[in-house]
C-alpha cells in the first residue's frame, strides 16, 4: 500500500532491498526491542491486576512533560534522518550539523526527564513505592540509559562526520548509528502513551 | 541483498553492549543498597547473630540445608525453622542428633555445641527469619 | 601441534580428566545418600561429599579452561607462549594446592579445618561453592593471576585475534569476579548478594565467553569456514550473552531480602537467556554444515554440537522452566534447581571441556586424530554420558515437581523429610542414570588407550 | 509544497500532530476501550512511520521489514489484550 509513493527526489538511488547499517547493529536492536516487548507487556499485564493503583498514580505524571519530550525525540529522530539524507547526497557540512541538532533534542530529553525525576525522587518516591513506581521508574531510567547511549553513539559520529567519513560512497557507519537512534525513538513513542496516558 | 555484516561493528557493538549492561546492573545494585537497610534488619545484627552466623558457616551448614532457598536440597530449609521448632525446640534437635547417625536414614551430624554456641546459631536463625524476603517460603514446611 | 609450547596443555588436560572421574564417584556417593541416608555416615557425612563433589567440578573445569587456553593461545597469536616454565609451575601449584583441599575436607572436620587454616584471619569459608579454606583461596588468585600474566603477555608479543580476545576477556572476568569470594559481611543478605556476582557472573556471564571461544576455535579448525565468518557471529552471540546475562542476575535476588524489584527485572532479562544459547546451537550447526572440509576428528564435531544442544536444554530450557519469579517462589531450592545445574554444568562447561580435549589432546600426542576404533568408542562414550544425565535431569526434575506439590503447593503441605521419602524411587532411578554416566566415563578414558597408533598423521 | 515530497519532513509533520492528540486525549482525562484502542492506533500508526521513514525500512528485506513491524504488532496487541483483560 505504500511502496512508490515514498520516493523522495533526495532519496538515493538504492539497489531494491537494502537494509540500512550494519547487519550486526540490526540484531542488537532486535534484542533490545525484545527486551522492551517483555517489559512493556509486563507493566500491561501486572496494571491489569492493580487497574485502581495503576490508574490513580499514573494521574501523578506529568504528562506535558512526556509529550515534551515526544517532541524531542522525534525531532531529533528527523534530525538524523536529514543527516543520512545529506550523506547520500554528498552535502558534507549538513551532516555534522544535523547530528550535533540530533543530539542537542537528546540532551533537551535528558534535562527535561531530570526536571521530572528531581520531582519524583523530592517526593520521595522509588522503585519500592509501589508496583506502578516500580514499572514507572525501571521502564523510563531503562529507557533513559538508552538516550544516553544513543548519544555517545551520536557523538562519535558527529567526530567521524567531521572528519569527513561519510558520503555517498560510505554511509554505513553513520546508517548503522541512526538505525539505533530512532530505536530510541520507537521505544518511547509506545512508552509514552502506555505509561503516561493509558488509562 | 542485506547490508553489509562487519566484524569491526560487531565488535563494538559487544564492548558497548557490555558495558552499557553492566552500568545499569551497577545503578540498580546502587538502588538496593540503598533500599537494604528496610529490609535486612541490620540494625539488629549482634555479636551473638555475628557468632551464630560464623558457626553455621564453619560447620557448613549449608551443605545439606537451604538458607532462603539457596544452598543444598538434603535436609530442610533453616530460614523459617524457628517457626516450625521454636527456639528451645531448635536447640533441642540438634543436641539430640545420635553420634552415628540413624540406620537407614538420614541424619544430622553431632556438632557437640555448647549452650552458648546453640544460642548464638538460633539468634542467627531468628534473624534470618525476621529478614523481609518477600514472603518466602510459601509455607512454615519451607 | 604448530608450537612446541602448546605442550603444556597436556598435563592440565589429563588433571581436568582425573578430578572428573572422582567428582563423577562422589556423585554416585552423594546419590546413595539421598536414598540410604546412613551410607558412610559419620565418616562422609552428605555435606562434605557435597562439597567434594561441587569443588572438584570447579577445579576440574578451572583446568580444562587453563589447559584449553594455554593450547589456543599460541595457536592463535602464532607466537610460542611466553613462558611454558610458568605454566607447568602453575599447573603443580595448582594441582597440590586442590589435592590438598580435597584431603582436608574428608580428613578432618570442616571446623577444624577452618581453625587450622586461619578461616578467623578472614572470614570466607562455609559459603556454597565457594568453601575452600582461605590459602586455597589465595592459591587460585595466584595461579589465576600467573596464568592471565603469562597468556595476556603471549597475545601481546604475537596476533591479536577475535577469539583469543574474547577468551583473555572471560578469563580476566573469571578472576577479578572471584574477588567477591574474599567479601563476607556478617549481614546475610550482602553477603548473599555478592556472593551471585561470584556464581552467577561466572556462570551465565564470563565463563560463557571461554565457552563461546573454545567453540569458535574448535569450528574453524574442523569446519574450515572462514576465520572472519566465525568471528562476527562469536560476537553477536557473546553480546547476546552479556546484555540478557548481567541483568538476568536479578533471578537470583527474589527472595533473599532484596527489593522486589528483582522479581521483574530478573524474570525479564532471564527470561531472554535462552536466546544466546540457542544462537550458540544454530551457530554450531550452521559452520559445520557450511564446511568446507572433513576433519578426520568427528568426535570433535560431536561434542562441539553436542555442547550446544546440551547447554541449550539445561541452562536455556530448564533455566527457563523456573526462572519467572511466580514460579520460582514455588520452586526455588528445590530438586528443580538441582535437576538444571546438572545438566546446565554438563552441557555448557564440562562438554565444551571435553570438546578441547577431544580436539587437542590427538594432537598433543602426535596425529591429527584418533583411529577410528578410539573414536568410535568416544562417541559411544559421548551418548552414555549424554543421555545418561539426560535421564538425571529428567528424574530430578519428576522428584522436583513432586517435591513442590507435596511441601509447597498443598492444601495440606508435608514436612520436608516426610515429601522426601516419597519421592524417593526418582532417586534411585536417578543413582542409577549415574552409574551410566559412570560407564560412559569408564568408555571415555578407554578411548585415549585403544587403537592409537593405527593411523599416523599430522 | 517541495518539502513534503522529502517523506522524512513528512514523517516528521505526522508524529508531532499524532503526539499532540495523545496528549490532548490525557488533557481531557480519556479513558475506557475506546481512547485505549485509538491510542494503541496512534502509536502504531507513529511506529510504523518511525520504522519505514526514519529507520528506512520501506525498501528494505521482507524479512528485517516484517520483523520490526511484526513487534509493533506484537507490542500492540499484547498491550491490548492486557487492557481488555483488566476492562472485564
Amino acid at each position: 500500500m505504500c511502496a512508490m509513493t515514498a520516493i523522495a527526489p533526495t532519496a538515493p538511488e538504492t539497489p531494491a532491498r537494502r537494509l540500512p547499517g550494519d547487519l550486526a547493529i540490526w540484531f542488537f536492536i532486535l534484542a533490545e526491542m525484545l527486551a522492551f516487548a517483555v517489559f512493556f507487556s509486563a507493566y500491561a499485564f501486572a496494571r491489569a491486576t492493580h487497574v485502581a493503583e495503576f490508574n490513580l498514580y499514573q494521574q501523578t505524571l506529568d504528562r506535558n512533560l512526556g509529550a515534551l519530550n515526544t517532541v524531542l525525540l522525534i525531532t531529533g529522530s528527523w534530525f538524523v534522518v536529514l543527516a543520512v539524507q545529506a550523506a547520500h547526497r554528498d552535502d558534507r557540512p549538513a551532516i555534522p550539523r544535523n547530528i550535533l541538532l540530533g543530539f542537542l533534542c537528546g540532551a533537551g530529553f535528558l534535562a527535561v526527564k531530570v526536571v521530572e525525576y528531581a520531582a519524583k525522587f523530592g517526593a520521595g518516591i522509588s522503585m519500592s513505592t509501589n508496583t506502578f513506581y516500580m514499572f514507572y521508574i525501571s521502564l523510563t531510567f531503562f529507557h533513559f540509559m538508552h538516550v544516553i547511549l544513543g548519544m555517545v553513539i551520536l557523538a562519535i559520529l558527529w567526530v567521524q562526520a567531521r572528519k569527513g567519513v561519510y558520503g555517498s560512497h560510505d554511509a554505513h557507519g553513520l546508517e548503522s548509528g541512526a538505525a539505533y537512534w530512532h530505536m530510541v525513538d520507537l521505544l518511547w513513542i509506545v512508552l509514552f502513551p502506555l505509561v503516561y496516558v493509558m488509562r | 541483498m542485506s547490508g553489509a555484516f562487519t566484524k569491526s561493528m560487531a565488535r563494538n557493538i559487544f564492548y558497548g553492549g557490555t558495558v552499557f549492561f553492566f552500568l545499569l546492573f551497577l545503578a540498580l545494585s546502587f538502588d538496593t543498597h540503598s533500599q537494604l537497610p528496610k529490609r535486612d534488619m541490620r540494625a539488629n545484627i549482634t555479636p551473638q547473630i555475628a557468632e551464630g552466623k560464623k558457626l553455621w558457616e564453619v560447620n557448613n551448614c549449608i551443605g545439606c540445608h537451604t538458607l532462603m532457598g539457596e544452598g543444598a536440597y538434603f535436609a530442610p530449609e533453616l530460614g523459617n525453622v524457628v517457626v516450625r521448632y521454636g527456639d528451645e525446640g531448635t536447640k533441642a534437635f540438634i543436641q539430640a542428633r545420635p553420634k552415628d547417625g540413624i540406620p537407614g536414614r538420614r541424619s544430622m551430624p553431632q556438632f557437640n555445641f555448647t549452650d552458648e554456641q546453640l544460642d548464638a546459631i538460633v539468634a542467627f536463625l531468628k534473624h534470618v527469619n525476621s529478614i523481609n524476603d518477600a514472603n518466602w517460603p510459601p509455607n512454615d514446611q519451607g | 601441534m604448530q608450537f612446541k609450547s602448546q605442550a603444556v596443555a597436556k598435563p592440565y588436560f589429563i588433571a581436568a580428566i582425573g578430578l572428573f572421574v572422582g567428582q563423577i564417584l562422589f556423585g554416585l556417593i552423594l546419590g546413595l545418600q539421598y536414598v540410604l541416608g546412613d551410607f558412610l555416615f559419620p565418616a562422609i557425612p552428605f555435606n562434605v561429599a557435597r562439597m567434594v563433589h561441587t569443588n572438584l567440578l570447579i577445579v576440574w573445569l578451572l583446568f580444562g579452561f587453563m589447559g584449553g587456553a594455554y593450547y589456543m593461545i599460541p595457536e592463535e597469536s602464532e607466537t610460542e607462549l611466553f613462558s611454558p616454565k610458568l605454566a607447568l609451575a602453575l599447573f603443580w601449584i595448582f594441582l597440590v594446592a586442590g589435592a590438598l583441599t580435597i584431603v582436608g575436607y574428608l580428613a578432618v572436620p570442616y571446623a577444624t579445618l577452618a581453625e587450622l587454616t586461619g578461616n578467623n584471619l578472614l572470614e570466607t569459608m562455609g559459603r556454597e561453592f565457594l568453601e575452600q579454606p582461605l590459602p586455597t583461596k589465595l592459591g587460585i588468585v595466584v595461579v589465576a593471576l600467573g596464568f592471565l600474566f603469562n597468556l595476556t603477555l603471549t597475545v601481546l608479543k604475537g596476533k591479536k585475534t577475535s577469539i583469543s580476545l574474547v577468551l583473555l576477556l572471560g578469563l580476566w572476568g573469571l578472576a577479578v569476579f572471584f574477588l567477591f569470594s574474599f567479601y563476607n559481611p556478617v549481614n546475610v543478605v550482602l553477603d548473599k548478594f555478592f556472593w551471585w556476582w561470584t556464581v552467577h557472573l561466572w556462570v551465565e556471564g564470563v565463563w560463557e565467553l571461554i565457552l563461546g571461544s573454545f567453540l569458535a576455535f574448535v569450528l574453524i579448525k574442523t569446519t574450515g569456514v572462514d576465520r572472519e565468518v566465525i568471528e562476527k557471529w562469536l560476537y553477536v552471540i557473546v553480546t547476546l550473552t552479556l546484555i540478557t546475562g548481567i541483568i538476568g542476575t536479578g533471578h537470583h535476588y527474589f527472595w533473599i531480602g532484596t527489593p522486589e524489584y528483582w522479581q521483574w527485572w530478573g524474570s525479564i532479562f532471564s527470561a531472554l537467556e535462552p536466546i544466546p544459547f540457542f544462537a550458540m546451537t544454530v551457530f554450531a550447526f550452521n559452520m559445520v554444515n557450511r564446511r568446507r572440509r572433513e576433519h578426520p576428528n568427528k568426535a570433535a564435531v560431536l561434542w562441539a554440537l553436542g555442547t550446544g544442544v546440551m547447554a541449550f536444554l539445561g541452562a536455556g530450557v530448564w533455566g527457563f522452566l523456573h526462572t519467572l519469579a511466580p514460579v520460582n517462589y514455588y520452586t526455588h531450592g528445590t530438586q528443580i534447581t538441582a535437576a538444571h545445574g546438572h545438566m546446565a554444568f554438563y552441557g555448557a562447561y564440562a562438554m565444551v571441556n571435553l570438546m578441547m580435549i577431544s580436539y587437542a589432546m590427538p594432537i598433543l600426542r602426535g596425529r591429527a586424530a584418533n583411529s577410528n576404533k578410539s573414536q568410535v568408542l568416544e562417541m559411544w562414550s559421548f551418548w552414555l554420558m549424554t543421555v545418561a544425565m539426560v535421564f538425571i535431569t529428567l528424574f530430578l526434575t519428576a522428584a522436583g515437581i513432586l517435591q513442590v506439590w507435596l511441601q509447597r503447593a498443598s492444601d495440606t503441605p508435608l514436612p520436608f523429610m516426610v515429601a522426601q521419602e516419597k519421592i524417593a524411587l526418582f532417586y534411585w532411578m536417578r543413582e542409577w542414570a549415574g552409574v551410566a554416566f559412570l560407564v560412559g566415563l569408564v568408555i571415555y578414558i578407554l578411548s585415549f588407550f585403544v587403537g592409537g597408533q593405527e593411523e599416523k598423521a599430522a | 509544497m517541495n518539502a513534503l515530497k522529502n517523506p522524512a519532513h513528512r514523517a516528521w509533520l505526522v508524529l508531532l500532530v499524532a503526539t499532540a492528540i495523545t496528549w490532548y486525549l490525557g488533557e481531557v482525562g480519556a479513558a475506557g476501550t475506546l481512547s485505549i484502542v485509538a491510542m494503541l492506533l496512534i502509536a502504531f500508526v507513529k511506529g510504523r512511520l518511525v520504522i519505514l521513514d526514519f529507520m528506512e525500512l520501506r525498501n528494505a528485506p521482507a524479512l528485517w521489514r516484517a520483523l520490526l513491524e511484526g513487534w509493533l504488532i506484537l507490542v500492540s496487541s499484547l498491550i491490548l489484550l492486557a487492557y481488555w483483560i483488566s476492562l472485564k
